[in-house]
């Protein structure tokens, strides 16, 4: 049954997509809740039974067995970030009814609707394939169609953003397809558990771990490969943003975890890490330094993407010391990514909301703001309390057993490193704030931000804190089929 | 192992030089004239290393509908584009020097690669495939891959198709594409097209049919039905649909549709997503692949068709306003 | 015997196909302008080709393959024919708006 | 020096020219040429592993995954093409907030 739930999951989306473009206004609005409220029901019962029986799950498609066929494959982790998803995506689908309101009942913007939902069915493969080409094709849809939605707006920026992304995206896909052809030159087969179980340090073995590992990074916007992120993410109308910082660079950084800790695990434990914990380090205080200096909202949540990216990769010089450590960074590493989805998705929308009733997002005209739309702020703080890291959020636990780990490892510098990152979060999170808090003399009554739209990134806004809060059950969950086991 | 003869080094060097042809060539009509013949030298390629699909494939779509599009994308480089197409990207110089690293970082181990991944071939899935090929309904392995072990890649791939063709639907202007008159259009050509396309697309049915057993298959044959569009397209564009009405909607999504109710079918009755059992495996993919034919075709058709719009070819002949590139 | 003959002959008459073509492409090279060019290339590549097909032909014998051949040569001609006219038609348009200016 | 092995390396060069034309050309039709001349590289060296000399069978598998990658990458490139289209069409205007209209 399970089997069932699970291409549904994959199914119902595109399903969605194929309706959507043949729906007239009232009935695109029927389809898009029933599939959204679907997919969320089927990814509860999916993480549900995962954690109740705590069993992974091979799921073999067309009837062949591994070599030969495709597999998916279902733990902890996987059920985890679909059920964050599905929440995510329901509330973008419900913002973005909102935000483009009757623009989008006629002309190409209706297009928006297929595509999103194709983006959805193959975030969703994405973090249920277990074959790395099967991963190379989702992934190549979800970043083509973030390149098409990118150019949504039509100007020249968002054109030219878009075909940025598009060049560097369709780079990184390539040498990511490289190396998956090598080690299928070597191994003789595709499946991510057969390929771990065969995999030994030489010469093709390594080149494939460079070129995948490139193309990831690249996608993943890590240090020096990061510029076309901002102006691609900043430039995306606001639903589209938020879905690009929240779930596209997550589905990457998932990848290079999901490879890293399996097909490339003896890697993990030789000094090369350093190389990816020195550029996660630069690209942290990068970000963090740019983000603090930008003028507009949506440019500092764009640049803090850079630099929350750069934490995934700054932890990783702390597996080599031993397993225990790895199991810590492991679990913080992916509780850090799943909570800054949620946030980076919350701290978009509210800029989107701002937008959608001040016209514009520069900062300094922002004076004022946050006393005729409090709620608005009130949710990019608590994002931004994310963010930062500070304690009741979830992102405050990844960064603590990251933290932890490093300390234990005696990596002083990367401890520092963290630090700096948070106060610099802190910088600029607060500089937001602190301008939108001035009192401001503009008694003109102001245009409340629509209910649809506040709620939706209230939503996502508490959802890192409650992450913060009940934190057991999803770390319950992340332990099923994670490779060191439960949290020490 | 089979030696390397001087013909297979005179290909290569002939693959390599055209490539640096259509890189360095300072006029870039002719890096683009130079990639249709690179295209069809890699062709060329496929044939020798025993990869007929892939020599159909390339020849038809690499060097065919994509070298099109490239030139009707450079014919609409007017006066005031010039500009824009020397226009830097944001490439700032930190990420050329690490580009310029990684490239001497992917030599050293390139070089450590290849060679030793030539000392220990891999053992590849060669006899699982011939193994299992009776199950599959087809007798091409290619086709039995790529619609029977691994459907679901290319369920997902006929999904790349179908969000380019949205991707251009969703940035095309909301006015309907006009044409002005028919008169502009070439007697000749549309002549020529009347009496070819009806060839072009029994040509694809074959190539349909035929991937079952040798090469060829739905991409083939969807990639002739493209060019049998476009050259419609080109003969008499006032006869194109608007690729955004309902029909053309319906063919564009046929593929795509055919593989999730097949699949949702499959599962029904008990198999496996995709699952194909043997006796009806034939009728299946023979199915999904007609589906995907129709779906391809239009697709490439409807991409041609979008990058041209306005643009009519044969008219631009008469028109005067284009340069010679 | 006949199998020798055969041979000699069709080896024959593809060394006048490749004589064919590689005047062709001499003519593509040197001539001035492109109705030159166009005049000398669509002559000869296509009795050139003719040349090989029959060459090839011979060798083949009666079959369905030589259906085929003689399809391919059909086909080839009508494109050509055409493809030389549009590219004439260019060619004079060019000619045609330089003189204007 | 097997056939496999020339193939392979020539594909390699390929991969490695056309990251070296994206670096260094700048031109937005170029960089589409030479991320094709990269990916045609990486379907080279796939296709000349699979390739198992004269007499045995080639891997269908790797076939497979070039065929699907020769799809997407079309796909692709066929969508830069239209973004440039698009961008011709659009001049530099100032939107601050980026959003539509």
């Amino acid at each position: 049954m399970t089997a069932h739930l699970v291409i549904t999951v994959v199914l119902v989306p595109i399903l969605a997509s194929i309706f959507t473009l043949f729906c007239g206004d009232m009935m695109r609005r029927v389809v898009c809740q029933i599939a959204g409220l679907t997919v969320l029901g089927s990814t509860c019962l999916i993480a549900y039974q995962t954690g109740h029986s705590r069993d992974v799950l091979n799921i073999v498609l067309s009837g062949w067995e591994a070599p030969l066929g495709i597999r998916l494959y279902l733990d902890g982790l996987s059920a985890l970030l679909l059920l964050t998803t599905a929440i995510i995506a329901v509330c973008i689908t419900f913002f973005a009814e909102a935000y483009f309101g009757v623009k989008a009942r006629s002309g190409r913007l209706t297009f928006f609707w297929p595509l999103w939902f194709l983006v959805w069915a193959a975030l969703n493969g994405l973090f249920l394939s277990g074959d790395v080409f099967n991963l190379y094709v989702t992934l190549e849809i979800i970043n083509l169609a973030a390149v098409a939605m990118v150019a949504l707006p039509r100007t020249h920026e968002s054109l030219k953003a878009a075909l940025n992304y598009l060049v560097i995206a369709f780079l990184g896909s390539l040498s990511y397809l490289f190396g998956v052809a090598i080690l299928y030159t070597s191994h003789g087969t595709l499946d991510i558990q057969l390929l771990a179980e065969l995999a030994g340090i030489d010469g093709p073995y390594i080149l494939a771990a460079v070129l995948i590992f490139i193309g990831l990074m690249i996608k993943t916007a890590l240090f020096p490969l990061h510029f076309w992120l901002p102006p691609a993410h900043a430039s995306a109308p606001t639903p589209v943003s938020a879905l690009l910082s929240g779930l596209v660079v997550t589905a990457s950084a998932y990848m290079i975890i999901r490879l890293g800790f399996t097909v490339f695990a003896p890697l993990m434990h030789t000094p090369l890490t350093l190389l990816l914990g020195v550029l996660g380090g630069l690209a942290v205080l990068w970000g963090s330094v740019h983000a603090l200096i930008q003028e507009r909202v949506k440019m500092v949540v764009a640049y803090s993407t850079v630099a929350q990216l750069g934490y995934v990769f700054l932890a990783l010089p702390v597996v080599v010391s031993g397993s225990d450590l790895a199991a810590m960074v492991w679990y913080g590493v992916l509780y850090f990514v799943i909570c800054h989805a949620c946030a980076k998705t919350a701290a978009f929308l509210a800029a989107g909301t701002l937008i959608n009733v001040v016209k514009h997002d520069r900062i300094a005209q922002l004076s004022g703001a946050a006393q005729h739309w409090p709620m608005v702020f009130m949710a990019f703080g608590m994002a931004g309390v994310n963010l930062i890291g500070l304690p009741p959020s979830g992102g405050f636990i990844g960064k603590w057993l990251m933290l932890q780990a490093m300390i234990n490892s005696g990596q002083w510098l990367l401890v520092l490193i963290l630090i700096a990152g948070s106060l610099l979060a802190a910088g600029y999170i607060f500089r937001v704030l602190g301008i939108a808090l001035q009192t401001s003399e503009d008694s003109r009554p102001p245009v409340p931000a629509p209910l649809q739209l506040t709620l939706t990134t209230m939503i996502l806004a508490v959802l890192p804190l409650l992450l913060g809060v009940f934190s057991q059950l999803p770390f319950s969950l992340l332990a099923v089929g994670s490779p060191f086991g439960a949290l020490p | 192992m089979a030696a390397a003869t001087p013909s297979d080094i005179l290909l290569c060097l002939l693959i390599l030089s055209l490539a640096l042809g259509v890189l360095g060539d300072a006029n870039p009509f002719r890096g683009v004239i130079i990639f249709i013949v690179f295209g069809l030298v890699m062709a060329l390629s496929w044939t020798r290393l025993d990869a007929p699909d892939l020599a159909l494939a390339e020849a038809a779509l690499g060097a065919g509908v994509i070298g099109v599009l490239f030139l009707v994308a450079l014919r609409k480089q007017g006066e005031k584009d010039v500009s824009l197409a020397t226009q830097r990207l944001r490439l700032n110089s930190v990420t050329i020097i690490s580009g310029l690293l990684l490239i001497v970082f992917i030599v050293y181990l390139g070089a450590l690669g290849v060679f030793s991944a030539w000392k220990t071939p891999g053992k590849g899935l060669v006899e699982p495939v011939y193994e299992s090929l009776h199950l599959t309904g087809v007798s091409n392995p290619v086709t039995a891959v790529i619609l029977n072990y691994r459907a679901y890649d290319t369920f997902l791939e006929i999904g790349v198709l179908y969000l380019v063709m949205l991707s251009v639907f969703a940035l095309q202007p909301d006015e309907k594409a006009k044409f002005t008159s028919t008169e502009q259009y070439d007697r000749m050509l549309r002549s020529y097209a009347r009496g070819i396309v009806p060839f072009m697309v029994l040509a694809a049915g074959y190539l349909l049919w035929a991937g079952a057993f040798r090469p060829g298959g739905a991409f083939q044959a969807g990639a002739m039905l493209g060019g049998a569009g476009i050259l419609l397209h080109l003969s008499r564009p006032a006869m194109l649909l608007d690729m955004r009405g309902l029909v053309a909607r319906l063919s564009l999504v046929a593929g795509f549709f055919s593989f999730c109710i097949l699949g949702i079918l499959a599962m029904l009755y008990g198999f496996d997503f995709l699952q194909w059992p043997s006796h009806l495996a034939k009728h299946a993919i023979l199915t999904v692949e007609t589906a995907s034919t129709l779906s391809i075709g239009l697709t490439l058709t409807g991409l041609y068709a979008s990058v041209e719009r306005k643009l009519i070819s044969p008219a631009i002949f008469y028109s005067g306003e284009e340069d010679n590139p | 015997m006949i199998q020798i003959i055969i041979n000699l002959v069709s080896g024959g008459l593809l060394i006048v196909g490749l004589f064919f073509f590689i005047a062709g492409i001499l003519a593509l090279w040197r001539f001035p302008d492109t109705l030159c060019r166009l005049h000398a290339i669509t002559k000869a590549d296509n009795l050139g080709l003719g040349f090989i097909i029959f060459a090839v032909a011979l060798q083949v014998g009666w079959s369905v393959l030589l259906l085929k051949l003689i399809v391919v040569y059909l086909l080839i001609l009508y494109a050509s024919a055409l493809n030389g006219y549009l590219i004439a038609q260019y060619a004079h348009h060019q000619d045609k708006s330089n003189e204007v200016k | 020096m097997t056939v496999a092995l020339l193939y392979s390396i020539t594909g390699f060069l390929l991969f490695l020219m056309g990251i070296c034309g994206l670096i260094f050309r700048s031109s937005l039709i170029r960089r589409a040429l030479a991320l094709n001349i990269t990916a045609s590289g990486i379907f080279l060296f796939i296709v000349a592993q699979a390739y198992k000399g004269e007499s045995a069978l080639p891997d269908p598998v790797p076939h497979g995954l070039v065929l699907t990658g020769i799809v997407i990458g079309a796909s692709a490139t066929a969508l830069m093409i239209y973004l440039i289209g698009v961008l011709r069409y659009v001049s530099p205007g100032d939107n601050d907030s980026g959003e539509e209209e």
